[in-house]
């Protein structure tokens, strides 16, 4: 009967996946694309959550009885773009601290901090 | 001719798969960049081209009609074009390394 | 049949994700995401006769644009690799 | 892997796999969304990124067991935390007994869109889409302030000789271009427009408005691009969309119903939801593309006037 849940096993491993990249690798922009992973499974854990079974999508017609749930789908349709603007902010992030310090690579950025003190 | 119509569209979509497949395993078995581009680019513009006809015919809506020929002119389009910028590209990064040599 | 289209389609786009993954050079990869998005243009019209709503074809046009665009966008950037590289070993 | 490059590719196609679950899901508005934002900007953004800050990554010295055995304690606890879910697809879930049966229900007579996402994400919803589009606008201005360089005057020669070359290398891609890019803008302008009957809306038209652009700068060069776009237009709109946007919601604050409750706009009130509707969409469909336009070319600027860039192409 536990299968029913296995949704949000999936959501999980792929956000356990991202996490792992940000927190082990030392590289910038890798942090950055392990943030999208981590970002897109909470995006298909709450559209999981608004699938109904036998529901079509929510945009009325005629003869049809059941549709999923709509809200989940306006909160993430405006993440996604909010997304995509901070990720920019983060790789412009990324941009100047690679001209600041000459690397991405977290060690070498304390290293050189470090130095300067 | 309802029939006739049913009949055609699963012929067309069968071959359509049978294409995108032949593709998928030409992409993975053959042994250079060349002939895995030939594999693609060749299957995947008719197999596209099959498959969107067998929805047109399947399909007995005008709007959704429409929308499916522009999917197809689109492919049909931009799909030769992607496949000849990136052999272009190939070609030229060989071709550099070829003169270093 | 439309099902066992699907299910083709489904088998094609994981043989592109597995060159993808083992490349060996980047048109490679490029060309598996080329045919990844096409494939993905027929999954979406395909699922949306399956699922008995095709009036949503709208997106698959997003998607034959939006991979066009990524292509080039991947040889734009990657030629200037190339170029790059070239230009380090004249100096 | 340590080739960034390859992982952003893979990085495409799984957001083009999320967007094809999506699809399945039944949520069209936000695969669309998915597919013309995950699988087009964000790689290409990606790619610019990495060609400042190098195409390599490191190798990882320490030994990731620490990382690993959080990793997996937090995805044993998010495990046990999800026996207690609703199962997946059934209609008895909390999620759909609250609000959602009334927006399903009702939302035909009182706004008079089909598309439901679109009546709860512009009207019901509209407080809430008015702050996205202000963090949205926010991150644009971020951008700029954190990429802004000083302009040196431009090589008219070398800009030639580049168009030159481009010219020969590239024509099939020219020519094809240039055929496109009517139809995108138009169908960008399809897609705002036809937001309230199908899937589409402000957001996801702005974002493909502003890729055609991207493809443009592509294949002809940034100064082309910038004779075709002035700097100080675009940021300008990219703000008059955050203000039309704004305004809507003072005009019917002053015609005495409460912010953002666009029946007050007209007489009848299904009407002015439409007109609300429209014009809230036509104010993030503005936001969104000048904003995604000022980031793309503040990226491809900084490419090609850092000093580590000997090849400059214009």
């Amino acid at each position: 009967m536990l299968m029913g849940l296995y949704n949000d096993w999936v959501v999980v491993v792929l956000m356990m996946i991202g996490f792992y990249i940000v927190i082990a690798h030392g590289n910038l922009i890798k942090k950055i694309v392990g943030l999208s992973i981590f970002q897109t499974s909470v995006f298909i854990f709450y559209i999981s959550m608004a699938k109904v079974d036998g529901g079509t999508a929510p945009i009325l017609a005629e003869g049809i009885q059941q549709y999923s749930n709509p809200l989940p789908h306006v909160l993430i349709l405006t993440a996604i773009v909010v997304g995509i603007a901070t990720t920019a902010l983060g790789l412009a992030l990324a941009v100047r601290i690679k001209e600041a310090y000459g690397s991405v690579e977290e060690e070498e950025i304390q290293k050189k901090d470090n130095l300067d003190c | 001719m309802d029939t006739l119509l049913q009949v055609s569209s699963g012929l067309f979509l069968l071959i359509g798969s049978f294409l995108c497949l032949s593709g998928g395993v030409g992409i993975l078995r053959f042994p250079d960049f060349y002939t895995r581009m030939h594999a693609v680019g060749v299957t995947d513009t008719l197999a596209t081209a099959m498959i969107l006809t067998g929805l047109i015919l399947h399909n007995p809506d005008f709007m959704v009609d429409v929308k499916l020929v522009i999917i197809l002119l689109m492919t049909l389009f931009i799909s030769p074009t992607a496949s000849h910028a990136l052999a272009n590209a190939a070609m030229h990064e060989d071709l550099a390394k070829q003169n270093e040599q | 049949m439309l099902i066992a289209a699907t299910l083709a389609i489904l088998v094609v786009m994981i043989m592109a994700t597995i060159r993808a993954v083992m490349g060996p050079t980047l048109y490679d990869r490029v060309l598996a995401v080329n045919m990844f998005g096409t494939k993905t243009v027929l999954l979406i019209s395909l699922l949306g006769f399956v699922m008995g709503r095709p009036e949503f074809l709208d997106i698959a046009i997003v998607y034959a644009l939006i991979n066009f665009i990524s292509v080039i966008g991947v040889l734009r950037y990657s030629d200037y690799f190339t170029l790059k590289r070239n230009g380090e070993q004249k100096k | 892997m340590k080739d960034l490059l390859a992982v952003i590719m893979l990085l495409g196609i799984y957001s083009l796999l999320s967007a094809s679950f999506f699809v399945a899901m039944d949520a069209v508005d936000v695969a669309f969304t998915e597919a013309s934002v995950g699988a087009g900007i964000s790689t290409l953004l990606m790619l610019v990124a990495i060609t400042m800050t190098g195409r390599s990554e490191h190798p990882v010295r320490h030994k990731p067991l620490l990382a690993l055995a959080v990793v997996i304690v937090t995805g044993s606890l998010l495990i046990y935390g999800t026996l207690d879910m609703p199962y997946f697809g059934s209609a008895e879930a909390p999620i759909h007994q609250h609000v959602a049966p009334r927006y399903i229900n009702d939302s035909m007579q009182e706004i008079g869109v089909p598309n439901i996402v679109t009546s709860v994400l512009a009207s019901y919803r509209a407080f809430d889409t008015f702050g996205e589009v202000v963090v949205i606008f926010t991150a644009g201005m971020g951008v700029l302030a954190l990429l802004s360089v000083a302009r040196r005057p431009v090589d008219i020669k070398k800009v030639n000789s580049f168009n030159n070359s481009m010219h020969e290398q590239h024509l099939v891609l020219r020519i094809v271009t240039k055929m496109l890019i009517p139809f995108i803008l138009l169908f960008a302008l399809y897609v705002q427009f036809h937001g309230d009957f199908g899937p589409g809306g402000g957001f996801q038209a702005g974002v493909i408005f502003a890729s055609s652009i991207f493809l443009y700068t592509m294949l002809f060069g940034m100064t082309t691009a910038r004779r075709l776009i002035n700097q100080s237009f675009i940021q300008i709109l990219a703000a008059s969309g955050v203000l039309l946007y704004g305004s809507v919601g003072v005009v019917s604050l002053l015609n005495g119903k409460n912010f953002f409750d666009y029946s007050a706009l007209s007489s009848d009130p299904v009407a002015g939801q439409h007109l609300g509707i429209l014009l809230i969409e036509l104010g993030v469909g503005i936001t969104v593309a000048s904003v995604m336009v000022i980031i793309f070319f503040k990226f491809a600027d900084r490419r090609d006037y850092s000093p580590s860039n000997e090849n400059k192409d214009f």
